[in-house]
């Protein structure tokens, strides 16, 4: 081997060794579809094929339909839950509930979730009389298809914790309008006597927690119109005029 | 006969070879490490371009919306799954609906067509990674994609490099969680790591995966 | 070193004719890279030798482009003419080591005049072997992954495989060729150096020489260094051929599971080694004129050690049919019988023809000292040498335990065209090697001739 | 005997004898050491053994450097394939343990003879204070013989017994065919 054979290898070499840095392997990207990867074949570009209309996925087939509508025969809201609620399907159902409803609603339900901070249109408490006496089916309709400015939620949230959320949407109606007197004797007796006056520490720390931050900067996003304009196609959007459409 | 080289060819032969040898094996080696495994070849920390300038910060850092709201995927599915313009729309359909950085999100759902995300976390092709596995082991989303909270524009926080992989699967105990805090940003373990990650890896009966076809299958 | 005389009934002549001193084997050798002028035949040689070497341009870059698929190989037959190939270029790379470390210990002055050449083809040949395990991996850019280094897939290589091994005995042993080779070449090139009249060429030479400058002092350790690399490269060129036939050993397939491998690949890559140094020993002898140089006496010697080994390796292949017999084994006879009665039976019976037959004929001192026919036996046992490799290979794996997975192999053209490319890169190499290198070691010569023994003057 | 002068230090490396043949050589080498220069040395085409009686050369430092380089690859080999495959990469296949000795043995014997071989190159070549492409000794016209089929000792002026005149008195009594001055 002469020493310029010698000098074109090692560069050769050096070439291939800087290459293989930054090239990245043949085999990294195959020509296979793999979730959300985008597809040259199919016109919109996708590689994952929306559901054909009727189609009924293996094991998707929904029988049950106060599990799944959250109605009865005749097309009524059902009262009672159609699975059997405790304490371990309430917890999963706080849970999925600060997840999803959460932003909007706010975490005790009051309707002053963050989002709603930001602009969004208030939805209204849940500890007011109509939804305290709802049925039980008239939330899951609603998380399931939408109500006034609120999204259906049918893709995010599955009907188990559909379900799940509305045991713990009881939950909160329930403790938010409780009645010291239910509490049993022991802890009732750590609650401080009704109407007695708050001791300065409680007063402040009642108001270092302020329902809205202090910081100016919270607030400071660019101001919207108060008309919301409308997105074509949203469902819920158009009937948000109304504020309480007629469902049916 | 008459010399061929100058006396400074001594000096110049000599260190000529040392210079090689440096370049060609130190330098060279080093070179080679520091290109593989530099954050050009990783791309780690690199920030994408995407077709809206989507902030995580924003949306998870001040206005604490869980990842799970938008990730649906990721407890019970192999992908965390880039959210559908629908879920966009949950709230732009109020807020900030007449922004121009959000036409493309509008347009989308108008038209039904995919907004056309960049991937940041591309594993190579011959890797099987399952998220829901992950999730229910205790793995948190920070242990692997870093303060999520704190990116104004999403980048691959770890270098995603094979090696980065087998240090959590030869010792998971070093990075592993409750399975409540897993979407929790900046957890700090309530007792040291040491004792709650074999007491976690006992209890979620997490396996030291390091065969071949745990990932290339 | 002083030459050993042994009584001439062993020996055919001396190993350098008479007439020649000093000054004589250093212009004559130096001369061939130095004066003698470009032959038509020279240039026809290489260019010839430089397009067969397209042929594995050709080959190598199709099969990088289109992965390993191009070649033949496939269930069941997964190692076709990458193995077999592989190993007959290590094995013909032996003899360069055998002749130039083992001989040099055992004192053998005849090696002198042909070690450096029979140590090019060892590194030449051992550069064609490398080629195959490297493109086999379809991947060559990646080939360096068989290396232990630490890397960013905090993966490392398997060391309880003789692949592995292989990877290791490969390396080291094209490193200590190379190095061997290079030392030993040193004070011939001060030689060319301090002969060549262009001050261009007196400048590279004297640039590769490194300023020898044949101080006593120098020779001392230089001698010293060289004895080492000897003593080392021996039980190298050993192990290299018994790790590569560890490849096989190791396996459990049947006909390769055999403990008689080693011995029985080391003794054929010596014999097919010994062949290819007679292979072209004797055309370069006659172009070059260099009968004085390498005697009758050289082909001699090289003859009866292809003949020894010939006859090991036909122990070896005796011994293979017995144990096929003898392990009472129904996949180990069937395999035997395969051999010799199945569909590759031709190739089997020709590797006996060319490697136990043919060189019977070596008993014969007429037919060993006759440079004409020894060619034409030594090309036979080249090609039969490769073709035991063959049979070793393919018999082995296209009959696989279950009737299910047997299958056939045949190369494609892009299995003959990387290896008839390793042939033209092979021939190339030596070309080239034969006008800018001393092909002999001069200074070595010089110690055979008797104006090199010290006749002390008396002191006055 | 006087002792040099700085002038000869300064402008000549030594004075180099030319001998027809090696018996010359060794003869007139056994003498210069017999004399008491210990800083000359003999220049031959061939490396002649007799030599290293002559002039006393007993360097034996490149097997001991020979014998280190090739235990230091034997422990590395060694060390490499147990440190990868019970510590870097264990490997559980079929339940064979992750030290298996034997196995280790072909890359523990490779590692030896690549760091003993390379160390042997290395070390002679190092020693020899190689590559030195300039060397005083080149200044001597007749010096390209040195590599054909001449011998030639040069005494150097570093040589404590050095002395120009008697020096080359000395020389020519060895009976050669020339002296030469070797300019620096």
């Amino acid at each position: 081997m002469s020493s310029k054979t010698k000098l074109a290898a090692l560069v050769l070499a050096g070439l291939g060794v800087a290459l293989s840095g930054c090239a990245r392997l043949d085999m990294q990207d195959q020509p296979k579809y793999k979730p959300q990867r985008p597809s040259e074949f199919f016109a919109d570009g996708r590689s994952g094929r929306p559901e054909l209309e009727g189609t009924v996925a293996r094991g998707e087939m929904q029988e049950d339909s106060a599990f799944y509508s959250g109605r009865d025969e005749k097309g009524d809201d059902i009262a009672g839950f159609p699975i059997a609620v405790d304490k371990a399907f309430i917890q999963r159902g706080q849970e999925r509930y600060d997840i999803y409803c959460a932003p909007c609603h706010g975490r005790i339900g009051n309707g002053l979730g963050m989002v709603v901070r930001r602009g969004f249109k208030a939805p209204p408490s849940y500890h007011i009389d109509r939804l305290r006496n709802a049925p039980v089916g008239h939330f899951y309709d609603v998380i399931s298809n939408g109500y006034g400015a609120m999204l259906n939620y049918a893709a995010q949230i599955q009907p188990r914790d559909r379900w799940a959320i509305i045991a713990y949407i009881r939950a909160l109606q329930y403790s938010e309008n409780a009645n010291v007197n239910d509490l049993s004797a022991d802890v009732r007796s750590k609650v401080p006597a009704v109407g007695a006056p708050l001791t300065p520490e409680q007063k402040a720390a009642e108001a270092s927690q302020p329902l809205v931050p202090k910081d100016p900067d919270f607030y400071n996003f660019p101001a919207e119109p108060a008309t919301p304009s409308g997105v074509p196609g949203a469902r819920g959007v158009g009937a948000y005029k109304t504020n309480q459409p007629e469902r049916k | 006969m008459p010399q061929l080289f100058k006396s400074s060819a001594n000096s110049f032969a000599r260190s000529s070879i040392v210079v090689a040898v440096l370049v060609l094996g130190g330098l060279g080696g080093a070179l080679f490490e520091l290109i593989a495994d530099s954050s050009y070849a990783t791309r780690q920390g690199d920030a994408r371009e995407q077709p809206i300038p989507f902030s995580h910060a924003h949306h998870v850092g001040s206005m604490g919306i869980e990842c799970r709201y938008c990730h649906t995927g990721v407890e019970n599915g192999p992908h965390a799954m880039v959210p559908p313009t629908k879920t966009c729309i949950n709230c732009h359909s109020q807020i900030w609906i007449n922004s121009s950085t959000l036409e493309p999100v509008r347009e989308s759902y108008r038209t039904n067509e995919s907004i056309k995300w960049t991937k940041v976390h591309d594993l190579p092709d011959f890797v099987y990674f399952n998220h829901s596995i992950h999730v229910k082991k205790g793995v948190g989303c920070e242990t692997c994609h870093g303060r999520v909270d704190r990116m104004p524009l999403m980048y691959q926080n770890a270098s995603l490099e094979m090696r980065w992989c087998l240090e959590c699967h030869r010792n998971p105990e070093k990075f592993v969680r409750p399975r409540q805090f897993v979407t929790k940003m900046g957890y700090e373990p309530a007792e040291p790591q040491e004792t709650l990650g074999p007491k976690l890896v006992r209890e979620y009966n997490i396996q030291k995966l390091e065969t071949c076809w745990t990932c290339h299958r | 070193m002083q030459p050993v005389e042994l009584p001439d009934k062993i020996h055919v002549g001396p190993v350098i004719d008479q007439g020649h001193s000093l000054a004589s084997v250093s212009d004559k050798v130096a001369g061939i890279v130095l004066k003698r002028k470009v032959t038509l035949g020279w240039v026809f040689g290489l260019l010839l030798s430089f397009a067969i070497l397209q042929n594995l341009m050709a080959g190598a870059t199709w099969l990088i482009i289109k992965g390993v698929g191009v070649w033949g190989i496939n269930i069941p037959v997964g190692w076709g003419f990458a193995i077999i190939n592989f190993v007959w270029w290590i094995g013909i790379g032996h003899a360069g080591t055998l002749i130039s470390a083992i001989l040099l210990l055992l004192n053998q002055s005849w090696r002198n005049a042909i070690n450096r050449f029979a140590e090019a083809m060892t590194l030449f040949a051992v550069m064609c072997a490398g080629m195959f395990p490297v493109l086999h991996t379809g991947r060559p850019w990646l080939a360096y992954w068989l290396l232990p280094y630490p890397n960013t897939m905090a993966l490392w290589p398997q060391f309880r495989s003789p692949l592995l091994w292989d990877v290791f005995a490969v390396t080291t042993y094209l490193t200590i060729s190379a190095v061997f080779w290079y030392v030993g070449l040193i004070p011939d090139l001060a030689t060319l150096r301090d002969t060549a009249k262009t001050p261009g060429l007196r400048r590279t030479y004297g640039l590769l020489a490194m300023g020898w400058r044949n101080s006593a002092r120098h020779w001392q350790r230089y001698e010293k260094a060289s004895l080492l690399l000897a003593g080392l490269a021996t039980p190298l060129v050993v192990s290299v051929h018994t790790v590569v036939s560890f490849d096989f050993a190791v396996s459990i397939i049947p006909g390769w599971h055999t403990t008689i491998f080693p011995p029985y690949f080391v003794a054929g890559a010596i014999y097919s080694g010994f062949a290819m140094v007679l292979t072209l020993m004797i055309p370069v002898r006659r172009f070059y004129g260099l009968d004085d140089i390498i005697t009758l006496r050289h082909l001699n010697n090289m003859a009866k050690v292809t003949l020894a080994t010939a006859l090991i390796v036909a122990y070896g292949y005796t011994m293979e049919a017995f144990f096929g017999y003898f392990s009472a084994d129904t996949y180990e006879k069937f395999m035997i019988w395969n051999r010799m009665t199945g569909p590759y039976a031709v190739f089997y019976w020709c590797l006996i023809l060319c490697n136990i037959i043919t060189p019977q004929f070596l008993w014969s001192k007429k037919i060993r000292t006759s440079p004409g026919i020894l060619w034409i036996i030594s090309i036979i046992v080249n090609i039969g040498m490769w073709l035991e490799r063959f049979v070793i290979v393919v018999t082995s794996l296209h009959r696989d335990f279950l009737p299910s997975s047997w299958g056939m192999y045949w190369p494609t053209v892009w299995d003959w065209a990387v290896y008839t490319g390793t042939l033209g890169m092979f021939m190339t190499l030596i070309f080239l090697f034969v006008r800018v290198l001393p092909m002999i070691t001069i200074f070595e010569l010089r110690m055979l001739l008797p104006d090199a023994t010290v006749k002390e003057p008396v002191a006055q | 005997m006087s002792a040099y002068t700085e002038d000869d230090q300064d402008t000549l490396y030594g004075l180099m004898a030319e001998f027809e043949t090696p018996g010359q050589l060794v003869a007139a080498a056994r003498r210069t050491r017999e004399a008491g220069f210990r800083k000359f040395d003999a220049y031959t085409p061939y490396p002649i053994h007799e030599l290293d009686g002559a002039m006393d050369l007993h360097d034996n430092r490149v097997s001991l450097f020979t014998l280190i380089g090739g235990l230091l690859g034997c422990a590395g080999g060694f060390t490499l394939a147990t440190w990868v495959s019970a510590v870097a990469w264990p490997l559980n296949i079929g339940g064979r343990p992750l030290i298996s000795v034997p196995m280790f043995i072909p890359v523990t014997f490779e590692c030896t003879i690549l760091l003993g071989g390379l160390t042997a190159a290395i070390s002679m070549l190092l020693m020899n204070g190689l590559p030195q492409p300039y060397h005083p000794v080149f200044n001597v016209e007749r010096f390209v013989n040195a590599s054909r089929s001449k011998f030639f000792l040069c005494i150097e002026s570093a040589d404590p017994k050095f002395d120009r005149q008697d020096t080359e008195g000395f020389l020519e009594s060895l009976g050669p065919q020339e002296v030469a001055e070797v300019a620096k």
